[in-house]
């Protein structure tokens, strides 16, 4: 297959990969450009097979692999329950940033066979892209792995900090950049590997100071990672689908990042140099246990509901935990029986991850019309009679509208507040993510109900 | 007056970055979990890479060690590319419309 | 195994396509109208070609005849760059904000 | 210079191009991206003069014509009143079609000079770039002085129709395709003179069945002729700005077409294909004069907006012509000195130009988030007293809500109606541009002013 025409499916293939982007713009164009991103995947690799030509033996052996690799990935793919999503993300992000390693360094190995010089005398150029790439993809590679086992709670979720740490990272981080310079000089094998291992450990310092919970934000940015390292790779094999790619993986994990950020109104920098959330936890959650809360049971909630003439659920990450999001339909549909009018608010950093909540709503056959946005639905509250707070907390804590000292002051929040009377299905008064307690749980018109997500709901749809 | 080919990748490199910036922020935030299985799938097409790492050399000696290397990748890229494009799948299948 | 630099051209065309559709939809309708004059105005870059060929050739013979088309299409083009930028710079100027 | 290096300064110039049109995603971030723009036009001339690198007489008589171009511009751009920039993005169009077309012509002259080939053996890639650059050049620049004319009402915006103009159209099109081919084969000079005159007759032929009010629609799709004009010519030049720019301005363009004619529920091809406003408008506007309407003079309308708590103004094409935003300012203000809560309400294709009324507020110094889109105060009309509807029509009639025959059914539209009363100032019962009668003139809560806007808004200012 000559240059150009493999070239111009190499553009093709990067061009439906933004295609495969743009569809989930909306649910409806979402498969379709899902297949669109399949069929750049399948051209792709059937022009690098022809453009390189090479039909022996090897090849046989490059199909064995790639089935291989394909049914364990599509095994974990049906598996994996959907709660487990973050966990999985991280998993898969840290195989990208390994193959690209792996990739670097056979380039480095056997630059002949990518145009790039001989060995002892790479090309400039080629040899910053490819140890640029190496060094992205082994940080992606251990971050993603340390992000993993934390989301897997292999690892506590707590933050391991120690005194020096950032002037480490940043001692290490230059020291990679230098010996790049060195490398560049002497092209020695030596100064290679210990480059890839200086940035494996990078990866692991830079991810441990972090709390479990903001571990959404860091997977996100270890997908942008993953999309440079690409990008870099490309850039060495002169091969457009791949710095397509790269730069559009790159951008749109950052970008992503940055979207979370600003949902919870913290800084990107706040967020990566770590350990916030865990610390406040236990300092603000004791002193206001007294104060007397309305506890309610099942069937209250049942009461109130099936009377109500419109009702909102907002779930939080206490359904995801609880799986209550099966019950919850079920509860729905009984209420919608009773001609309850009934729909789901939202909020942007519900859950542990963005758009959490509304696959976890998806999985349990929830419509998607009938999901809103947080801007979408939060003048409704007003002239809602019951919201119904499952599992979540922050997402809903006023104190974010009213106080400037608080950590949450400033993030918009869904004004549940505001319909008549507000049920929160939570386990106790201890308070969600933020450690900040929420003073909806003490007002006149919230009823608490104490007790499993997923136990509650389903008592509920009994005394409905 | 040949302009180096570089040149014209960076400019590639660089449209890509505003396309991406934009392509994301054009994304439902209700497809926001699908957006970070479906990146990750995309960003597997560093198979393209490994796969030449595997295959280029005599016919004979498959299993050099850059060889090697090149397999390696082709397997992770792979677990990735399968992987995250059917959970992709499995999760955008199951976004519905009131019937 | 080199590539033609038409294929290059063509990946930079197409993505330019894709960041003009973003970018125009990112465009608030407030400010329609100064898009419209700035979008004349960049393409008035076209200016570019107009001045290689004013330029190219002898240096005595300043108007032979492509030359004067050159010098033609510079006079049109500069209209439009001066006229597009400064009336859409006008236009801006009176969107303010409440004191 | 090293085409290297003005191959990096032409992407920076076409960066700050993108960066330039971002700009425009609000108010503030817009004026940056103008310089932006500016910056990038600069870059991209200077690097041009430094590349071609020939500073004798011939770059003299450049900047002769740079400045002599520079000062009509600059002066046609200071001195226009806003009311006209309709007709003078369409002028300046037709600038841009012409320029495209010498540059085509200059480089078919002398192709060496481009590094094309020489006379009479140009690459044919070139040749095929050339011609189809200098064909739509063509187009835009005669099209664009009709859309000109039309709108200066130097030509009379009726449509002008003949049977068979379709089929000539079409004709036209396909010689032009067929001669390009030709030309392809014997590099003709008669052939790529007779392409260009042809493309200007296609020119004149497609805009003169196009109604003067559907003008804005043909201006920015002639905008988006022009950019892939300069991208045809950028392929030809191997300019990197040029296509950058040219597929920007293109895609643009296109898209505002298509962003017009969705907000007036068309579709583009309906709108090409011409002759709609006009016919219609004889044929309804006489039947229903009968009807009784209220009729209110000036101090009537003050004295039911000075008692109000909350006043909408909608403004409309009328508002332009009479040039009645200053007297509106004014009127606004005395309003909000007697305490009265006053909001603009645009709609989309209020007036005959995307975005044209909020240059006309701005012009008279009305703050911007005074001003609202259709979505944002849509709901607003419910609670409020007063809705003051200045020269617009179509934009606010219910039809489009209710009967599925008329013309603009499906039309997003201002629901007026909903406030307690209704002013229309406007100076007869005539219909607007879509030719339809507005039954809001007849209802009891609606009180028609009927005078020229800018008379009105003064007398009730002196009410006030
Ligand atoms: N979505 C994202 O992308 C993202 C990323 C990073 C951080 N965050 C952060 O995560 C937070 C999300 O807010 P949120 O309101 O969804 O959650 P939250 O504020 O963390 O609160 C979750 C609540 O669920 C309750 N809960 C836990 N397990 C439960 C179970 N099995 N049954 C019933 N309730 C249970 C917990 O209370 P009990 O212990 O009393 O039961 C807890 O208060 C925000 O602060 C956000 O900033 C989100
Ligand atoms: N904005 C765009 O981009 C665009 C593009 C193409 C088409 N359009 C079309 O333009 C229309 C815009 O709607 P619109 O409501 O703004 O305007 P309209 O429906 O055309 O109505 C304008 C009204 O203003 C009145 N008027 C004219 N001169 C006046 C003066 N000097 N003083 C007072 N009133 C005067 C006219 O009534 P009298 O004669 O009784 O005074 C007329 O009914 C829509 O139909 C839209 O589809 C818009």
């Amino acid at each position: 297959m000559s240059a150009n025409l493999s070239a111009i499916f190499y553009l093709i293939s990067g061009i439906l990969f933004i295609l495969a982007l743009r569809g989930l713009s909306s649910p409806e164009t979402s498969r379709r450009g899902n297949y669109f991103g399949i069929t750049g995947m399948i051209i792709a690799i059937v022009v690098t097979f022809l453009s390189v030509g090479n039909f022996g033996i090897g090849f046989f052996y490059v199909l064995i692999f790639l089935l291989i690799g394909g049914s364990i990935g599509s095994f974990i793919a049906f598996r994996i329950p959907m709660t487990a999503m973050p966990e999985l993300v991280a998993g898969f992000h840290s195989l990208v940033g390994l193959a690209a390693v792996f990739v670097a360094i056979s380039a480095f190995l056997k630059p002949d066979a990518f145009n790039l010089g001989v060995v002892g005398s790479i090309k400039l150029a080629s040899l910053i892209e490819m140890s640029l790439g190496a060094a992205i993809g082994a940080i992606t590679f251990s971050g993603s792995i340390i992000a993993f086992l934390k989301l897997r709670g292999i690892m506590s979720g707590s933050p391991i900090t120690f005194k020096g740490q950032h002037f480490l990272n940043l001692f290490l981080g230059l020291s990679i950049i230098v010996l790049i310079f060195f490398l560049c000089k002497n092209q020695s094998n030596n100064l290679f590997w210990t480059i890839v291992l200086i940035s494996f450990l990078v990866g692991v310092l830079l991810i441990i100071p972090i709390g479990g919970a903001d571990m959404p934000v860091v997977i996100s940015m270890l997908n942008s990672y993953s999309g440079w390292a690409a990008a870099g790779i490309g850039f060495t094999l002169e091969n457009t689908a791949l710095i397509i790619t790269g730069a559009l993986v790159g951008s749109s994990g950052a970008i992503l990042s940055y979207i979370m950020c600003k949902g919870m109104n913290r800084s990107f920098f706040n967020v990566i140099l770590g350990g916030w959330g865990a610390s406040d936890q236990s300092t603000s959650s004791s002193n206001k246990e007294q104060k007397p809360v309305k506890n309610g049971n099942a069937d209250d909630a049942a009461f109130l509901m099936k009377n109500a003439s419109s009702v909102i659920i907002v779930p939080g990450y206490g359904m995801a935990v609880a799986q209550a999001q099966h019950a919850l339909r079920e509860m729905v549909d009984a209420l919608k029986k009773n001609g309850v009018k009934v729909s789901y608010a939202i909020h942007p950093v519900a859950g542990r991850m963005p758009g959490h909540m509304n696959v976890l709503l998806a999985e349990a056959n929830v419509p998607y019309d009938e999901v809103f946005e947080l801007e979408e639905i939060n003048n409704d509250f007003a002239n809602c009679d019951v919201a119904y707070v499952i599992g979540a907390n922050d997402v809903t804590n006023p104190v974010a509208k009213t106080d400037p000292q608080s950590p949450i002051y400033g993030m918009p929040v869904l004004d549940v507040e505001k319909s008549k009377s507000v049920l929160f299905v939570k386990r106790s008064l201890s308070p969600g993510y933020a450690g900040i307690d929420n003073d909806l749980f003490y007002r006149d018109n919230t009823l608490m109900l104490f007790a499993d997500a997923k136990k509650m709901t389903e008592e509920i749809v009994k005394s409905l | 007056m040949e302009i180096d080919p570089f040149i014209f990748r960076l400019s590639i490199f660089i449209l890509s970055i505003f396309v991406g910036y934009y392509v994301v922020w054009s994304v439902t935030p209700s497809l926001h979990t699908p957006l970070m299985s479906v990146t990750n799938a995309i960003s597997s097409v560093i198979i393209v890479g490994a796969i030449i790492a595997a295959l280029v050399g005599s016919l004979d000696k498959v299993f050099e060690i850059s060889n090697i290397f090149g397999f390696l990748a082709i397997l992770l890229a792979a677990v990735n590319i399968f992987g995250g494009f059917l959970v992709t799948q499995r999760m955008l299948q199951m976004y519905k419309k009131k019937k």
